[in-house]
């Protein structure tokens, strides 16, 4: 029994962090339509400031969690301003190579200045123990945080001024654009919080998870599947999304083993494409 | 994607690719074995490239599953001659292996669009890896697979390789000037403006694309096999590589999508590009290269053609209708 | 405009090719197609560190001596980004184009093989520092040479301490990266546990690119194993060792390979990589007096450790090691010619401050006794073999 | 004459709205028949019904003895039925020629691209477009794009041509030529269903005329007997309007609004 209630847990944690992964992938997506392949980048290099700020001046990352977030925060800003913005209403394939290309040059530099050694924060914040059932402190935090994070986000979405420039971008930008909306700035701060939250997520994962330049490619990977899973562009998608992979890999992890845990999630997502490309909550925008 | 975004000076175009073709083959005796290789990895890109041009340059359609054709073929080359089928006919083997598995997929792929088709193709990518390394018994799981290694001696194993490479590419080149030419071609074009215009106008659009997307398959088939038996040993990881399937299409989009020469010409530039940067600077090459691609979407968005392309229309700006005429019916023909 | 673009670059190539050539003659050139950026990046360094230093040593004494004369060496490295495809080329550039007359083989054993396919078509001989599955050396390669030994070698030592101090310990589970070397540490351990009675209680490989293990481990927890068995690339033993804790999976032993032969490993962990023990093919605590550029262990520590600020692991050591092996079969044959050079290394029986390095058939550095390492406060210590032990092995809490 | 085409109380809804409610027709080879009725009346998607772009919930479409309720656009395309759009859709990267082209290739059956393009040429000549033949769509005037649009569907070699709002948006001479056209279109044995708000379009070409009204179809026949329906005109005008008529005996005579469009 209690294995059981451990598989579901696990995979709520795991969720937890996949959610926070893909919220800002998401967001980005859903309003620009641009596949952000710097999103990976952009979440381990939030890791690597939360660790090195750790390691040189004692920094919990707690604290370091606004700084990255501000720092990337006006480093999505700038690129999507003076960069992706002069490409943004092209085909797919050319907003997509921009970022390839992008994320080439912040890998490498990444690489040079932190080199791939796998690093961690090794701080342990414990686990809770509920009868038998094991919650580390660490997941419960980032799923708290994923869950404050789109919180945070849908209001802000729904409410601001900001947030309902957004919106309209989103559901039609020409209108938008009628309504005396700045695109390019929308655009660009849209795509601010996008790394904003991908850089939170790092700070993080610095704490869970090994850091190193060499999982930008996979937090990629599962960003596309979460988002695939609970629809795309959708900020509460994101989070349906990561849960749902969660817990389907640590389902399938258990019964199946850890190999067919990962198939099983790309095949699913291939299904849902063809199937429901709306994904698993089929709402588009957010109101 | 301009279907007659320009027609390159037709006989021009087809002089200097001979030229390039007949350079390629005479490596062998030019230089050594490191620009034999350079030469067949030329090639084996710009086979790459053009199949890729079927389905994203003239449908349209932002396909990223090069590398899963190229694993798949590559794993049923390796497994073919392992199982002692000759060099030659196991490549023709997996050719057809790869060409059928697209041909099926293709119906159920090709019900997505935009995003979603890119991500879906992507996918596969990783779905077939995975199955590689899952299935070991059959393929070696992470251990990989090894291939004989072809004797005969360094100099021996490049020229065939090259040839073999040099061979594929030419295919895909002669396929694609019949496409180009065909009503597919001109159906494809029509999908990749307006689908349902296109539906509307009698184009079986579903066929057309499984073709476009089968016909993107077919050599990808063959060249993974052929580099299966060169490397003379494939695992999961690499052969169905992510980075592969992502640099095939800005090669296309470099050299300029939906036109004959134009993927050629891109995976040309590429290769090259990669081997001076790479060589010159030892820690900074990545981001050198991925500074070309940015400045290549800014400057270059027609991807490399389009610099002739100007050129010649600001020369003969007054001539331009009748000349995009003689070029329709050039097309047409 | 395609073949304008061959030509030039073919022109400025022959060029480079040309200046090649004429340095040939007075140097000794090898080439080393390193993984400095990519999946294998961090190790592609440390072999490039290793290299480096015994470069220097060697000029510095004034280079190899063949036959008589002194020929200093020149050192060849390209970046070959983890890529396999690019691993070849640049083997194959290295020696076409700058005519190297040896080279040294990638990190990790797939890449290895690959760089051998090329050389093995040259006969250039390959010098691998860092792969150590006998599926790299049983392909019939004559020009390579590999300065790890067995995996078999490393699991049986194991199994023999642990078990001769936990008797009790009679109940394994084992969880393998599904890569090259892992698998096959897996699996000989699989094996050779069975054949030493112990039972196997969970056996499974994740993917390469898991971003977590819950699963796995919630399984081996419900599995009453008294020892855990891990193997993968440091950053996976890094996430698994943390998700043990989070999930309270643990027992008695637990052994990661090669986990705590990296410093990396324990900076990243802290106090969680207390009593985890290992296997490793060198531990700076084995001391070895050697007739080579370094003299004896205890200097390549003190140079290595003055220069980088932290102790070498086995990959620093191994890497220097295969260059030395190679430095020994030149002069030992007195000439730089791939095929004298490839017997003499076939016969060479060398000491080094690595330890002894003599190849068998099949090219791998034969077995010896293999230091069995657990992390004790927060530093290694050696439990095997018992001429340098310095501690017993301390069961997890 | 034959039957050419003929309807089966098709139906369709989309969510809550009831489209189309069992509408019945038929069409004789050669005629030219006007569809008319308010705006949201069902019109276009009747169209769409009969090409197959939407499916039917119910009845049966048969075109030239064939039930042809199940296909898809392109096979409708095939079969001899073509269609313009209210809103011209052209490839917008290709020439007016190769727009054209398409058509002759691809539902024209034409054998060649060699062949197409002659077909297209003519086509292009018909409707006085040849001197455009090189000229990129998207640099079209409106009524040249209507021309155009109309250019394509006559390259389909259509036993049938839906025209959906061929005229919105063009002025009173443009208009003339466009009936000029459509007469010369219905000379060369074109059977036409005119989708058309302009009332002087309608009345001068029908020979007969559909109302549909709420998706259902309320009045069929003769022009000047259906206009004269008093249901048509209370759709058209409402019920006080109709009645007052009534009362006075007076006839909505067509001549009254002859280009302004009769409802609004």
């Amino acid at each position: 029994m209690s294995l059981y209630a451990q598989i579901v847990v696990n995979g709520l944690m795991l969720g937890a962090l996949y959610a926070c992964i893909a919220v800002g992938f998401s967001l980005v997506w859903g309003v620009l339509n641009v596949i952000n392949m710097l999103h990976g980048s952009f979440i381990v290099l939030g890791g690597y400031l939360a660790y090195f700020a750790w390691l040189h001046w004692q920094v919990s990352p707690f604290v370091m969690l606004l700084a990255v977030s501000v720092g990337l925060f006006l480093l999505g800003f700038l690129l999507q301003y003076g960069l992706v913005n002069r490409v943004v209403s092209q085909p797919v394939l050319t907003t997509l190579t921009l970022t390839f290309g992008l994320d080439m040059i912040l890998y490498n530099l990444m690489n040079v200045w932190f080199d791939a050694t796998p690093r961690r924060i090794s701080l342990d914040l414990g686990r809770l123990d509920l009868n038998g059932v094991i919650v580390p402190n660490d997941r419960l935090l980032a799923m708290l945080l994923a869950l404050a994070m789109t919180g945070v986000l849908y209001l802000v979405l729904r409410s601001s001024r900001i947030g309902r420039a957004i919106v309209a971008v989103r559901m039609d930008r020409d209108a938008a654009t009628l309504m005396g909306i700045r695109v390019g700035r929308v655009y660009a701060i849209t795509f601010g919080i996008g790394a904003l939250m991908a850089g939170a997520c790092g700070v993080l994962m610095s704490v869970v998870f090994p850091i190193t330049t060499n999982i930008t490619g996979l937090l990629l990977g599962k960003a596309f599947v979460i988002c695939v899973i609970g629809g795309l562009g959708t900020v509460p998608g994101a989070l349906v999304g990561g849960l749902a992979l969660g817990l389907i890999e640590s389902v399938a992890g258990n019964f199946l083993g850890a190999q067919s845990a990962i198939l099983v999630g790309s095949l699913l997502m291939l299904v849902l494409l063809m199937t429901r490309p709306t994904g698993l909550i089929g709402k588009r925008g957010y109101q | 994607m301009n279907a007659n975004r320009f027609r390159f000076p037709a006989r021009g175009a087809h002089l200097l690719f001979a030229g390039g073709v007949l350079l390629l083959a005479a490596m062998p005796f030019l230089a050594d074995n490191y620009f034999v290789r350079l030469a067949t990895f030329v090639c084996m890109y710009g086979a790459l490239a053009l199949s890729w041009n079927f389905i994203g340059g003239y449908a349209g359609y932002p396909s990223f599953s090069t590398a899963a054709f190229v694993g798949l073929g590559s794993y049923v080359g390796g497994l073919l001659q392992n199982a002692g089928v000759p060099m030659v006919l196991a490549w023709l083997g997996a050719t057809v292996f790869v060409s059928l598995f697209a041909a099926l997929l293709g119906g159920a792929i090709l019900r997505m669009k935009g995003h979603y088709f890119a991500i879906g193709s992507i996918t596969l990518v990783e779905v077939l890896r995975m199955v590689a390394s899952l299935w070991v018994d059959v393929t070696g799981g992470g251990d990989g697979l090894n291939i004989r290694i072809l004797d005969g001696g360094p100099d021996f194993a490049g020229r065939v390789f090259l040839y073999a490479m040099l061979a594929v590419m030419l295919c895909a080149w002669a396929t694609t000037l019949a496409v180009e030419r065909s009503r597919l071609g001109f159906g494809l074009r029509c999908i990749s403006q307006n689908e349902e215009a296109a539906d509307m106008v009698g184009i079986d659009t579903n066929r057309y694309k499984t073709a476009a997307y089968t016909l993107s398959a077919v050599y990808c088939g063959t060249v993974g096999a052929i580099y299966a038996s060169w490397v003379s040993y494939i695992a999961p990881t690499d052969a169905f590589g992510i980075l592969l399937t992502l640099k095939v299409p800005v090669m296309a989009m470099l050299g300029g999508l939906g036109t004959v020469y134009g993927p050629l010409v891109g995976a040309t530039a590429f290769v090259l590009m990669e081997e001076t940067i790479w060589a010159r600077f030892l820690d900074y090459h990545q981001a050198i290269l991925g500074v070309v691609i940015v400045l290549l979407i800014f400057f270059l968005p027609g991807g490399l053609l389009k610099i002739d392309y100007r050129r010649g229309l600001a020369r003969i700006r007054s001539a331009a209708w009748a000349r995009a005429g003689r070029a329709t019916a050039t097309e047409v023909r | 405009m395609t073949p304008k673009l061959i030509r030039t670059a073919l022109l400025s190539a022959l060029l480079m090719g040309a200046t090649a050539l004429a340095q040939a003659q007075s140097t000794i050139r090898i080439g080393a197609p390193l993984a400095l950026t990519g999946g294998l990046a961090d190790e592609g360094k440390k072999q490039q560190v290793a290299y480096d230093m015994w470069l220097k040593r060697v000029n510095a004494a004034g280079g190899i001596n063949v036959g008589g004369t002194r020929r200093k060496v020149e050192l060849i490295t390209y970046d070959y980004q983890s890529d396999e495809k690019r691993a070849q080329q640049m083997a194959e550039k290295l020696i076409t184009q700058d005519k190297v007359e040896f080279l040294t083989a990638p990190f990790g054993s797939g890449h290895t093989k690959v760089v051998a396919g090329v050389a093995e078509r040259y006969g250039i001989p390959v010098m691998a520092s860092a792969a150590s599955s006998e599926s790299v050396f049983d392909q019939g390669y004559k020009y390579l040479f590999g300065t790890l030994a067995p995996n078999g070698g490393l699991v049986d030592s194991m199994i023999r301490t642990f078990t001769a101090q936990m008797p009790t310990v009679k109940k394994i589970a084992i969880l393998g990266r599904e890569d090259v070397f892992p698998r096959s540490m897996a699996a000989t351990m699989k094996a050779h546990a069975e054949k030493a009675g112990l039972k196997v209680v969970h056996n499974e490989y994740f993917p390469v690119g898991a971003l977590d293990h819950s699963a796995s481990l919630s399984r081996i927890k419900a599995s009453g194993a008294e020892w855990i068995y891990i193997t993968g690339y440091t950053k996976d033993l890094i996430l698994v060792r943390k998700q043990m804790a989070d999930l309270g999976t643990t027992a008695p032993i637990i052994t990661m390979i090669t986990g705590p032969a990296y410093r990396e490993f324990i900076d990243a962990l802290g106090p969680l990589a207390n009593n985890v023990s290992s296997a490793t093919w060198w531990h700076p605590s084995s001391q070895y007096k050697a007739d080579d550029v370094f003299g004896s262990t205890k200097a390549f520590y003190d140079e290595f450790v003055a220069r980088e600020k932290h102790d070498p692991d086995y990959v620093h050591a191994s890497a220097a090691a295969a260059l030395i092996a190679l430095q020994k079969a030149i002069e030992k044959a007195g000439s730089t010619q791939g095929a004298k050079v490839r017997d003499a290394l076939a016969s060479l029986d060398a000491m080094t401050f690595y330890g002894p390095v003599k190849f068998g058939p099949n090219g791998m550095n034969a077995g010896r006794d293999l230091p069995i390492i657990q992390v004790q406060s927060g530093k290694v210590a050696v439990l095997y073999p018992q001429a340098v032990k310095q501690a017993d092995l301390v069961a997890v809490r | 004459m034959g039957r050419l085409l003929e309807v089966q109380a098709l139906d369709k809804h989309f969510g809550g709205l009831h489209a189309t409610r069992e509408v019945s027709f038929a069409l004789e080879e050669g005629e030219i028949v006007g569809l008319i009725g308010p705006n949201g009346a069902g019109k276009t998607t009747l169209v769409n019904l009969i090409t197959g772009v939407v499916r039917a919930d119910g009845g049966s479409v048969v075109f030239r003895g064939r039930d042809v309720t199940a296909q898809r656009p392109w096979q409708a395309a095939r079969s001899g039925l073509a269609r313009t759009f209210q809103i011209v859709q052209p490839f917008p990267q290709m020439t007016v020629l190769e727009n054209v082209c398409a058509g002759a290739l691809f539902a024209g059956h034409a054998a060649s691209l060699a062949q197409a393009e002659r077909d297209a040429m003519d086509h292009l000549e018909f409707v006085g477009l040849a001197h455009e033949a090189r000229r990129p769509a998207t640099a079209l005037t409106l009524p040249s794009r209507k021309r155009l649009e109309l250019a394509k569907s006559l390259a389909m070699r259509p036993r049938l041509l839906l025209l959906d709002e061929v005229n919105a948006g063009l002025n009173t001479a443009e208009i003339d030529q466009a009936l000029a056209l459509m007469r010369a279109i219905a000379a060369r044995g074109v059977t036409i269903l005119l989708i058309e708000h302009l009332m002087k379009v309608v009345m001068s070409l029908s020979q007969r005329i559909l109302v549909l009204h709420q998706g259902e179809l309320i009045a069929q026949g003769e022009p000047q007997a259906v206009i004269r329906d008093a249901r048509v005109v209370e759709a058209y005008l409402g019920s006080k309007f109709a009645a007052r008529q009534a009362a006075h005996g007076v006839a909505a005579t067509p001549a009254a609004d002859t280009t302004t469009e009769v409802h609004r």
